[in-house]
């Protein structure tokens, strides 16, 4: 490879956003991770809106996580404003977050990372020769996203989730019908992971520090304490202290960091590294079947692909497990805010999602803050990129570039969240 | 349109990307939908394709809200048959147009620190730009309306856009009306039908995601509003969270409401 | 009508019980936050007898907001009818007077020359249990529509039933009622004291009424005064143009055609919903929109429910009912439009 | 037709449509055609002149159409439809053979017999020639029956003028007045320019013993039917064949409503006498 050269990228498809990427191969690596998706500044034009609006716009920050935004920020104005919700309230965000991570996962293997393994440009051309996976996940995905739109009306941008609550509960018959639909679909779960299996990820070793909520005895999503496989242990009420957020002049995302600790990696990996022993004894045998790898950190960031599967095999067993063990009824939300100010933080499809409200006696936002994952993940993808060009600049050109769209693909970026 | 199948560009501007997953991921009939339409391209689906036309049909998601879009925007117009604006972001300035309530650099400036290199306008929908033939409307993108256009573009036909309130639809699910019942201050008898009541068939008020319903009357539901106690800047809230540069709720926007300032 | 019986009120809850096996009985239930609505029951627990109105009508049962006419093959060109339903014969319970006399109403567009097949089918299927109402709701003025409080019909449906001192009175309207009367555990014949009783209560309901309509002379006038400033006046300020008051209204009958393509474009389903006098698009044609300010609009419904429907029908389009104005999410009432039509019906609109 | 299940839901049900076959498809001008339809049991429809059909294809939807043809009882008709909306243009391209749908015949029609003996005054406008057509040939086979008869027609340009080839033909026994908004082509009649309403000084009769029908755009209705007004014809013997939306055809969508009217039970052909004391009717 002649010096001098260079890895352009000029727009990078099949993810969500607008990105372009620049690499030197020349002397010392350079690496740019162009996010120019316009800015769309919500944490600009929230100051202003009621408590109860945040939920449904922050929704429309990202088309394929809107339940991730919603109940982060519905989370966070609780936490501000000092509202209550019943321990039902919790456990329909719970399947309503795993629904849409489900679904999240579907979309990215299958029609997004998938065409990279086997040489198509997408989706589209695939359909005839892969139709057993095609049907299997529009199966799975249309099990998804019923559950997501029977709990919040439809499955994009909710309805029915306010702060307090959810202003109506299905009918346990409808739950019934979702629960059939979810068991039918156990065995696709299953063959997903081996589909992925099949990928043949390439082997890179990229360590890092893994971060993800955790809660003892759960493979949450919602809630618990921000951690990681290298002892970091913090409550998400200190997020402020230990994270940074700076601007760079090539992107109009922020790129973040934890103070004073290693360069970090969020996501469907990082959550399997920290939480891998409370995995669903259904998912953790195949998981050690298929992958016995990943059983410890794991610091290969294609194998995020893998994990998603994992999770896709763990959430389908979650929400089985809820529908079959319980009844949903029908309650009132009984919301009145107090001023204050508060965060929360959940577990998006791609990782650790904070935001932050300071909210005043009417019911007012007068500051907001929202941290994507892929803003979390920012600084890891562009260092990954760097090692793994470094490693294999003998590459002929076109591989070294499809393989750097297939790390920046691993990672299940959003850029349109990350300049939100 | 070409013998075959018709040709569709789907472009994407400012906004969460949506309605390319509800025209792709979300809706019902997937494959039908993909089986029938040749998509040349699309950014989230596909790498490649031939991003300068022509287009028998090019889907227009998001606001405008940066120079080069509209420039685009223009050239995507000289080289389709149909434009087509889906989705509020698109058709009438959805969530991204809140903005618009403040100068553009009080909004900048509470994001970024370093605005110097931010080129972002006020937001507006793809009609204030180019013509259009038709909306799909929702946000996201109403399934009802996409399907009555992909099966129009098989039949030849002009679709049968839904272009009435979602009072209509409300009472069509024969839910009770939460605006006189409950007094909750229901946007719909301002908004373009679509979604089937879907909030107040679950229990709460609309709040207007479908956008301005043509010749809504604002200011007398404003009015309404203000009887059942709303504040001005409750009500200004609820008139520019989907619409804010639409002259059909204008009137609603009673008065910008006092921004607190840290 | 022939003897009229009474029953306890336990007999009639057994009575509905054993109703609730032969049909689909719909009845007058509790809903959330103090309303009512009509829905299906199994039993008559659920009855919510004392129920004031229902948003909708029970119009919805016989003329369904929706109703598939016909699925057509594109290829072969074969039609395959839909079936109008019900799936079940259905009972309407404690249906008000207003309601009942609304659904006769409906019968004059849908029964008469051009008969529809579908209504009819519906209608046919259809018990009616008509319950008179012994106090004035809040809204409504059927006294003044002659439509209330107790029924005025004397053919069109099947049982009329009235509240008297803890007991109800059976009377039937037809003789398929009449044997529904007779399944009626515990019946008691009534003697005249009681058909007495009944017509003093129906008196002291009738005075009972805080909302009139002085219907004498109305259509003539209504009919000299089209240009009234009142019209305009209202539309502007408060008119919605959401159609609500002609969606609930239960004498309302317009509806629009809709043909729904499946995506191999080879199967049509045609079917009719509701439509609305009231919509922007409602009268556009390519020569122009006949009723495009939402003043003509207004004027439309006003006019068509108090003045051209007599001479369409032979009676109003109006029972009373109060719902329009109930509903209106702006309370845009036409009794008193009309009443200041009557006020002033030359009155001009002032200009500048 | 209708070998589908259910076969008691589509005997007799007015909103079941029955089929027909396009025999004859002939281009009238450049955006107008005639379909020469043959129903397919040809058991004749026994249409009178001024009543309409619903025509339709399914997944388009229906619309009302007048008969342009005078019955002759083979169980065809024609319908002149010029492209305008959905179900028009869909109909334009129908070719020889294909088939559409059709609900009808619906509607009053032409009063003719009012006019026996008397003159007659017909006023058209671009496709408002349609309906009046057949009151032309029912002229022309009972001449005798009629007095002066007037046609009037207007289009928007020469070119646009339908039934080119029959016109003079028709000028033999009634006398035909043609105008256009731009003359422009070759007929073998006068046409003067301008709108049809400057025709009515060259009739000359006597207006008291005269009944008019007339068929066009809203503004000519109202001009030329004000011209007449004031020369003295009784808005009773002023006859219009009204455009409205139209669902059903059977009295029951209400979209045609004018005051207690219904144009398609009531209608379309109105006594101007009978519809102006209503509103909205732009008259
Ligand atoms: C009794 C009667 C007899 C008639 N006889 C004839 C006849 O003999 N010949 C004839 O040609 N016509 C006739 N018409 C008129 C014809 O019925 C109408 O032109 C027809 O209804 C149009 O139907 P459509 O479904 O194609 O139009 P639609 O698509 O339903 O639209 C109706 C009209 O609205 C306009 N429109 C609405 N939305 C749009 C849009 N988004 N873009 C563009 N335009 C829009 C169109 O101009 C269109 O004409 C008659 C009408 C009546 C009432
Ligand atoms: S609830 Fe809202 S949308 Fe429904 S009828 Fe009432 S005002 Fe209209
Ligand atoms: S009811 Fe209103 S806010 Fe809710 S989905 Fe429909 S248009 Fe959107
Ligand atoms: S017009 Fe109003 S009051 Fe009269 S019947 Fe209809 S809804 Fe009831």
């Amino acid at each position: 490879m002649g010096r001098g050269a260079k890895i352009e990228i000029d727009y990078l498809a099949r993810v969500e956003g607008e990105t372009a990427l620049t690499v030197e191969l020349d002397g010392a690596p350079l690496l740019q991770l162009k996010i120019f998706e316009p800015p769309r500044f919500f944490e600009g034009f929230l100051v202003g809106r009621k408590y109860n609006e945040v939920g449904d716009i922050v929704s429309r920050i990202c088309g394929i996580c809107p339940i991730s935004h919603m109940t982060t920020a519905i989370l966070a104005v609780e936490k501000a404003t000092g509202i209550q919700v019943s321990e039902q309230t919790t456990v329909l965000r719970h399947l309503l977050a795993v629904s849409q991570i489900v679904a999240s996962h579907l979309v990215h293997l299958y029609t997004l990372a998938m065409p990279d393994y086997y040489g198509y440009p997408g989706i589209t051309g695939m359909l005839e020769r892969f139709p057993d996976e095609m049907a299997r996940f529009i199966r799975m995905k249309n099990v998804m996203n019923h559950l997501s739109g029977l709990i919040g009306g439809r499955p994009l941008h909710p309805v029915t989730h306010l702060p307090g609550g959810f202003t109506s509960i299905p009918h346990p018959d409808e739950f019934g019908g979702v629960l059939e639909e979810l068991r039918s679909i156990r065995a696709d779960a299953e063959q997903a992971v081996r589909d992925v299996v099949d990928f043949q990820l390439p082997e890179f070793f990229a360590p890092c520090e893994n971060v993800a909520l955790n809660t003892e005895n759960r493979y949450s999503f919602n809630e618990g304490r921000i951690v990681s496989d290298r002892g970091l242990d913090i409550s998400v009420d200190d997020y402020d202290a230990h994270f940074k957020e700076w601007e760079v002049p090539y992107a109009f995302a922020k790129q973040s960091a934890i103070a004073g600790r290693n360069i970090f990696r969020v996501g469907a990996l990082a959550r399997l590294s920290n939480k891998f022993d409370e995995l669903a004894d259904r998912t953790k045998s195949l998981a050690h079947e298929v992958c016995a790898g990943l059983r410890e950190p794991n610091h290969n960031p294609f194998n995020n692909n893998l994990a998603q599967s994992l999770e896709i095999v763990e959430g389908i067993e979650q929400c089985i497990g809820i529908l079959e063990s319980r009844v949903f009824e029908e309650e009132e939300i009984d919301a009145s805010p107090e001023p204050g100010a508060g965060g929360a933080a959940t577990e998006a499809p791609r990782g650790l999602l904070y935001h932050w409200y300071r909210i005043n006696r009417k019911g007012v936002v007068e500051q907001a803050k929202i941290v994507t994952p892929t803003a979390h993940n920012f600084l890891v993808i562009e260092r990954d990129l760097k090692e793994l060009v470094s490693e294999r600049r003998d590459l002929d050109r076109g591989k070294l570039r499809l393989l750097c769209e297939q790390l920046v693909r691993a990672y299940d970026p959003c850029f349109s969240c990350s300049v939100h | 349109m070409s013998d075959g199948k018709p040709r569709i560009g789907v472009f994407k501007y400012s906004c969460c990307a949506g309605c390319e997953f509800q025209l792709i991921f979300f809706q019902k009939h997937v494959l039908e939908t993909l089986g029938k339409v040749e998509i040349v391209f699309c950014r989230m689906l596909q790498s490649g394709g031939v991003e300068e036309g022509p287009f028998d049909v090019a889907l227009i998601e998001g606001t405008i809200t940066e120079q080069w879009q509209i420039e685009q925007l223009r050239k995507i117009r000289s080289v389709t048959t149909y434009v087509i604006p889906i989705g509020s972001c698109a058709v009438c300035g959805g969530v991204p147009a809140i903005k618009n309530n403040e100068q553009e650099y009080t909004i900048q400036s509470r994001v970024y620190e370093d605005t110097s290199r931010l080129t972002s306008i006020r937001a507006h929908s793809v009609d204030q730009y180019v013509p259009v033939d038709g909306y799909i409307k929702g946000c996201p993108m109403g399934e009802r309306d996409l399907a009555e256009f992909v099966t129009s573009l098989l039949l030849g036909k002009r679709p049968e856009f839904i272009q009435y309130p979602v009072c209509v639809e409300c009472k069509l699910q024969h839910n009770i009306c939460v605006l006189v019942a409950y007094h909750w201050p229901c946007m719909g008898p301002v908004t373009n039908a679509g979604c089937g009541a879907l909030c107040p068939s679950h229990d709460r008020e609309c709040y207007g995601c479908w956008g301005p319903m043509k010749n809504a009357h604002a200011r007398a539901l404003a009015n309404r509003f203000a009887k059942m106690g709303l504040s001005e800047e409750d009500i200004c809230r609820r008139f520019t969270e989907f619409g804010e540069p639409t002259v059909e709720w204008k009137p609603g926007q009673v008065r910008r409401w006092d921004v607190v300032q840290k | 009508m022939s003897t009229s019986h009474s029953i306890s009120a336990d007999n009639l809850c057994r009575w509905v019980d054993s109703l609730a096996g032969r049909f689909q009985v719909l009845g007058p239930v509790a809903a959330k936050r103090g309303q009512n609505v009509f829905a299906p029951i199994d039993n008559s627990a659920p009855l919510a007898l004392d129920y004031c109105t229902t948003m909708l009508g029970p119009r919805f049962f016989i003329y369904p907001s929706v109703q598939r006419l016909c699925k057509i093959d594109r290829e072969t060109n074969t039609y395959m009818a839909a079936d109008p339903g019900p799936a079940r014969t259905q009972l309407i319970f404690a249906i008000h007077p207003c309601d009942m006399h609304a659904i006769s109403v409906l019968d004059r567009t849908f029964l008469g020359p051009n008969k529809d097949f579908y209504y009819a089918k519906r209608r046919q299927e259809t018990y009616t249990v008509v319950l008179n109402c012994s106090r004035a709701c809040d809204q409504g003025f059927c006294a003044s529509m002659g439509t209330g409080p107790f029924l005025r019909l004397t053919e069109g449906f099947d049982v009329v039933m009235t509240a008297l001192d803890g007991e109800y009175l059976l009377e039937a309207g037809s003789p398929r009622g009449q044997e529904l009367i007779e399944t009626a555990p515990g019946l008691q014949k009534t003697g005249r004291m009681r058909l007495y009783e009944k017509s003093r209560l129906e008196q002291q309901a009738a005075a009972s009424f805080t909302k009139s309509l002085e219907t004498e002379g109305l259509p003539e006038l209504l009919m000299r005064t089209f240009e009234h400033p009142v019209y305009k006046e209202v539309a502007d300020a408060r008119c919605l143009g959401c159609s609500n008051c002609v969606l609930v209204c239960p004498t309302c009958f317009c509806y629009k055609m809709v043909d729904r393509v499946d995506f191999e474009a080879k199967i049509v389903e045609r079917s009719r919903h509701w439509d609305a006098c009231q919509d922007y698009w409602f009268a556009e044609v390519h020569d122009g929109n006949f009723r495009q300010p939402q003043q003509a609009r207004l004027r439309q419904f006003m006019t068509h429910k108090l003045c051209t429907w007599v001479e369409q029908y032979g009676c109003f389009g109006c029972i009373g009912c109060g719902r329009c104005m109930t509903w209106c999410p702006t309370g845009i009432d036409i009794t008193e439009m009309a009443k200041e039509i009557q006020r002033a019906p030359t009155r001009q609109l002032e200009l500048g | 037709m209708g070998n589908g299940n259910g076969s008691d839901i589509l005997e007799d049900n007015p909103l079941i449509p029955q089929l027909a076959r396009v025999q004859k498809k002939i281009t009238e001008s450049a955006d107008t055609i005639s379909l020469r339809l043959v129903r397919a049991d040809s058991r004749p429809l026994g249409y009178r002149p001024g009543q309409f059909n619903m025509l339709g294809l399914p997944g388009f939807k229906e619309a009302p159409f007048s008969f342009s043809s005078l019955e002759d009882y083979t169980g065809t008709f024609v319908h002149t439809i010029r492209a305008a909306g959905n179900v028009v243009s869909a109909l334009c391209r129908l070719r020889q053979g294909d088939h559409v749908t059709f609900r009808g015949p619906f509607g009053t029609g032409w009063p003719l017999d009012k006019a026996l003996g008397r003159n007659l005054i017909l006023v058209a406008g671009g496709i408002g020639m349609a309906p009046l057509r057949p009151v032309v040939d029912y002229v022309r086979e009972n001449r005798d029956s009629f007095r002066d008869v007037f046609l009037l027609y207007g289009a928007k340009t020469t070119d646009d003028l339908l039934y080119r080839r029959q016109l003079a033909q028709w000028n033999e026994e009634i006398t035909v007045l043609l105008a256009a908004d731009r003359v422009r082509g070759e007929l073998p009649l006068p046409v003067q320019e301008g709108v049809v309403t400057k025709l009515l000084p060259r009739v000359h009769t006597a207006l008291s013993e005269t009944i008019s029908f007339m068929c066009g755009p809203q503004v000519m209705i109202k001009f030329a039917a004000g011209a007449l007004l004031l020369d003295g014809q009784s808005a009773g013997d002023i006859y219009v064949s009204l455009e409205r939306r139209m669902e059903c055809g059977v009295a029951q969508c209400g979209h045609c409503q004018i005051g207690a009217k219904f144009v398609c039970k009531d209608g379309p052909v109105f006594a101007l006498a009978d519809i102006t004391r209503f509103q909205d009717t732009l008259l």
